[in-house]
């Protein structure tokens, strides 16, 4: 496998170059440091803010949510790895207009405790007042009676929308942080990996799948999942994957849902319908409403082969605020 | 005696231990992670290292707190945070002190430790770095009496014991956790950056002797 | 390399079934036949239509440009295999206003001589008046003084992108082959490929590429390039590219470019923007202006690892026509 | 004689032919294309054989206009595209026959072959299935006087001949054109298709007789 970079330690302050290149009028750095990103679009006074955090080599996963009707700012780190809690603190001093702001990311050991640190930094020197809501939805990651453990994957995408949505509306930080764990509750995702990725820096896969094999429930980063098995048809892997959400999150006829096929970076575009139509057809049959299906790449893992399923179940406030227009320049659901 | 320059002289040792130890610790972590713990041990140690360096500052607890933030930045890993954590649980200790002598260095230790424990929300036996660093920062403690020479052997005797007993350990923190028993007879990787940390440490102060 | 389909003869019929059940509401079969794809956009009477086609495997290229200010129609064949003539006289016929309809397509064989022959088919027994645009803009494949033997690539969204606009303005069918023609002469696209994809039915793939070599000029179906030549960095092959677009289509100061950075598949979103940043610099410092960059998916071949880049010079009457809303459930320009 | 019944059989004969080389079509054409040369030609002659063995038409010229059709629906590739063109061509000069000889099939091939000259912009010498279909025609033509049996087996033999003598040519036309001079060497595949298609038709001749 071979990769378009130049050295691998300017991997990721490249790809922030590319950013600002070409999308400077949407997003900035923060004093031109390469590890904040803020949104350019004005917002209300007042308006809670909304940041994440977290390791690159997930586009657009973090930072490309950044932007109107998204998220206000977003802490860089390098390829998979937490960035740190003074870029974080800087991040969301930036994203403070008063009112607070909510720390939203995905339930990883380093990220978790920078955030803390970070969240503790801008209270003591700040004032500022943050609330955190860790995204666990990977069902692959741990029993439901562990779910406290769970990895925040793809369906992060759906709780950042939710959460930008309803902080856009004047939502007040406690109303934002508890929308959000609302959306929580009712978003879970499985992946299933067929090749692994390289770490820039580290220059080959950290992991192995072998040729004929693919392993469900596999993390972004290459974490295990819960079973390596021979491939198997579009179907078949669609059906495990849909057993293992439903399993965790039944869904009944009546219900709504808006369904994520995510690419994990490798897989084509073609493969994703052929899953999503499978999944269509299995939950329409079910009396199961689709809207809103998000098919694409959402959150990779640069050249990882495979993909994600999430399911997100909504009610009449969590279906508005999926609809409410947001655009950043790796997101819009103008088209979706 | 610590002092800054002392200081500087055990984080330069730190921080040459893990460039040394780089790969190996890429190795360990990528069993059952993702194999940053090496980048992130000699990264981090480096840029504390060069940051005390280059500090004016003579206060112990004061040069700790930057070398921790310092730390933070160029390794906010999972370990990387933990190390900054211990630092700034030591330099509550060494606050306010130019010098310190071996019992209170244990002392620093042992609230770095601590410090460690309840933002990472762990304890001894979890397959982790406290498994090497615990037993060690006691160890001191219980040795200073005999002389910083007696002290620091003992303590880092203590740390490879608790790093190798870490086999038989199964993770449930961090990555290492999704392996579940599958960790169980490796060596836990952020132990071995413990362990190691005291051989440097214990090497210098032989060297001082 | 693994794929995630069912039975390799089924599936362009999947894939068009998942496009059907994710964004029935936007575009829809003609009668069913799920080998032509028509757009569900009300557009004003007597616009000229648009039609496309060409094989499957390159999405969004063709047919996910079907919608609202683009195009009207897309006849779809099998995997890297043109469609059949009647497949394109019945999108032609189902794409008629009463004001012709504009055949656009990348320059192909067996594409040429069916949309000919459809053409044909629709002018003898529909009366419907057609003009044929062919999309030609890759230099690797022929030098500038056999211009009229290159193949199309990426560079045709952007011709789609301004007939489309073109048309949905009311111009009449010459002036929106017009403007198309005049497009594609201000665009020119070159690739490079650093692995090969497989078709379902083939099963292996068709052509390689070594593990630490890279081939520049590559064609989208693996056509050979100009030259196989070791792996180097991001800048170094940006640079070859460059030079071989500026080569045939020189730029200097004051000119405007909208440039497009397309993933052939599995290349990381982050690759991509490594890649912007260096064309933006050396662009920049030329004087040149850069608007509406294009990073993303937008002709691929699978799971084939590579991009191209394609440069678009603008002037004001293209700028408006590309700046022009367009929205269809693979393209939108909303955030672009 | 060619009549509705014959033609059946020799639309059967091609489409078994190619069923058979399908793998060494795909084998061909894989060389300097896509390698879709065996499926299509396989799949599309399937088609136009199953098409004319439920079809109730008996006359030639009708009959393959539906097969022309056909084909293209079933094999809308390069090669396939180019042989519907040449049963388009066929179909002129048989429109209105229940059955024709050896001379008026000779005289229908070379109005096929000259439909694809004309469609496809290319001519005899350019690496191409006319190198086996046009000198194929001719013979079929010019030994049309000596009876069926001997003309098929010149037409077969100047098919196989204008296949082989493609190794030397160079591609100018589809996807081998991008090969350049990398061609000169190789046969071109859809000459070969073009040679098996005379190698059913005189089998199938040389079995009625
Ligand atoms: N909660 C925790 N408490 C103490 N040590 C931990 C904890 N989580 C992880 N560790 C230690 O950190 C090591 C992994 O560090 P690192 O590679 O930086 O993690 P990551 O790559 O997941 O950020 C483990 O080997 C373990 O020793
Ligand atoms: N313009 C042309 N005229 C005559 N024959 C052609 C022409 N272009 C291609 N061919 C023939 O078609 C063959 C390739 O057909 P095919 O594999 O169907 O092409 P593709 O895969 O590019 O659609 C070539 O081997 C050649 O014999
Ligand atoms: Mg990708
Ligand atoms: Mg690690
Ligand atoms: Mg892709
Ligand atoms: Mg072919």
């Amino acid at each position: 496998m071979k990769k378009i970079i130049n050295q691998p330690g300017n991997f990721v302050d490249e790809v922030m170059e590319g950013i600002v290149a070409a999308y400077g009028d949407r997003v900035k750095l923060l004093d031109g440091d390469r590890r904040v990103i803020l949104s350019n679009t004005p917002t209300r006074d007042g308006k809670v803010g909304i940041v994440t955090g977290g390791g690159s080599g997930h586009l657009p996963v973090f930072l490309g949510y950044v932007g109107q009707g998204l998220l206000d700012g977003c802490a860089v780190g390098n390829v998979f790895a937490s960035p740190s809690a003074e870029k974080m603190a800087k991040t969301i001093k930036a994203c403070d207009r008063g009112n607070g702001v909510l720390c939203l990311y995905g339930n990883y050991g380093g990220d978790n405790m920078n955030f803390d640190m970070a969240c503790e930094m801008v209270d003591l020197e700040d004032d500022i007042k943050t609330m955190t809501v860790r995204v666990k939805d990977d069902v692959a990651s741990a029993p439901p009676e562990a779910a406290e453990r769970r990895r925040g994957v793809a369906g992060m995408v759906y709780a950042f929308k939710v959460a930008g949505a309803a902080a856009d509306e004047g939502r007040p930080l406690e109303a934002v942080a508890a929308v959000a764990q609302k959306a929580l509750g009712n978003i879970r995702t499985m992946g299933i990996a067929l090749s692994p990725c390289i770490v820039p820096d580290v220059g080959k896969p950290t992991f192995a799948i072998a040729d004929h094999e693919v392993e469900i429930g596999m993390g972004i980063h290459g974490e295990p999942g819960i079973e390596v098995r021979a491939m198997a048809s579009a179907d078949e892997l669609a059906e495990i994957i849909l057993g293992k959400l439903l399993g965790d999150m039944p869904l009944t006829a009546g219900d709504t849902v808006s369904v994520m096929v995510n690419g994990l970076g490798a897989t084509p575009k073609e493969e994703l319908l052929i899953v999503y139509r499978y999944l269509h057809k299995q939950l329409s049959e079910k009396g199961v409403k689709l809207v809103m299906p998000h098919i694409g790449e959402f959150a990779t893992s640069m050249e990882m082969a495979g993909l994600s399923v999430t399911l997100f179940k909504l009610d009449s406030e969590l279906e508005a605020l999926l609809r409410a227009p947001a655009s950043t320049p790796f997101y819009t659901n103008e088209n979706i | 005696m610590l002092n800054a320059q002392t200081l500087r002289m055990a984080m330069g040792e730190i921080a040459s231990v893990m460039a040394e130890n780089r790969q190996y610790l890429i190795e360990l972590d990528q069993r059952n992670g993702d194999g940053d713990l090496g980048i992130s041990m000699s990264d981090g140690f480096a840029a504390a290292s060069a940051f005390v360096h280059t500090s004016e500052e003579t206060d112990l607890g004061k040069l700790l707190v930057g070398a921790s933030k310092v730390f933070n930045e160029a390794a906010p890993s999972s370990l990387g945070t933990i190390m900054s954590f211990c630092m700034m649980g030591m330099a509550r200790t060494l606050k306010g002190h130019e010098s310190a002598d071996t019992a209170l260095v244990g002392e620093a230790m042992v609230a770095g430790v601590a410090k460690i424990m309840e933002r990472a929300n762990s304890k001894p036996g979890e397959k982790t770095v406290l498994d090497a660093l615990d037993p060690a920062a006691r160890a001191l403690c219980d040795h200073a009496g005999e002389g910083a020479s007696a002290a620091w052997q003992a303590a880092a005797k203590a740390a490879a014991e608790g790093s190798d007993s870490t086999a038989n350990m199964q993770a449930v923190h961090g990555r290492a956790a999704y392996y579940g028993d599958k960790t169980i007879g490796m060596i836990d990787g952020g132990s071995v950056a413990g362990k190691l940390i005291f051989e440097a440490l214990n090497q210098a102060i032989q060297k001082m002797d």
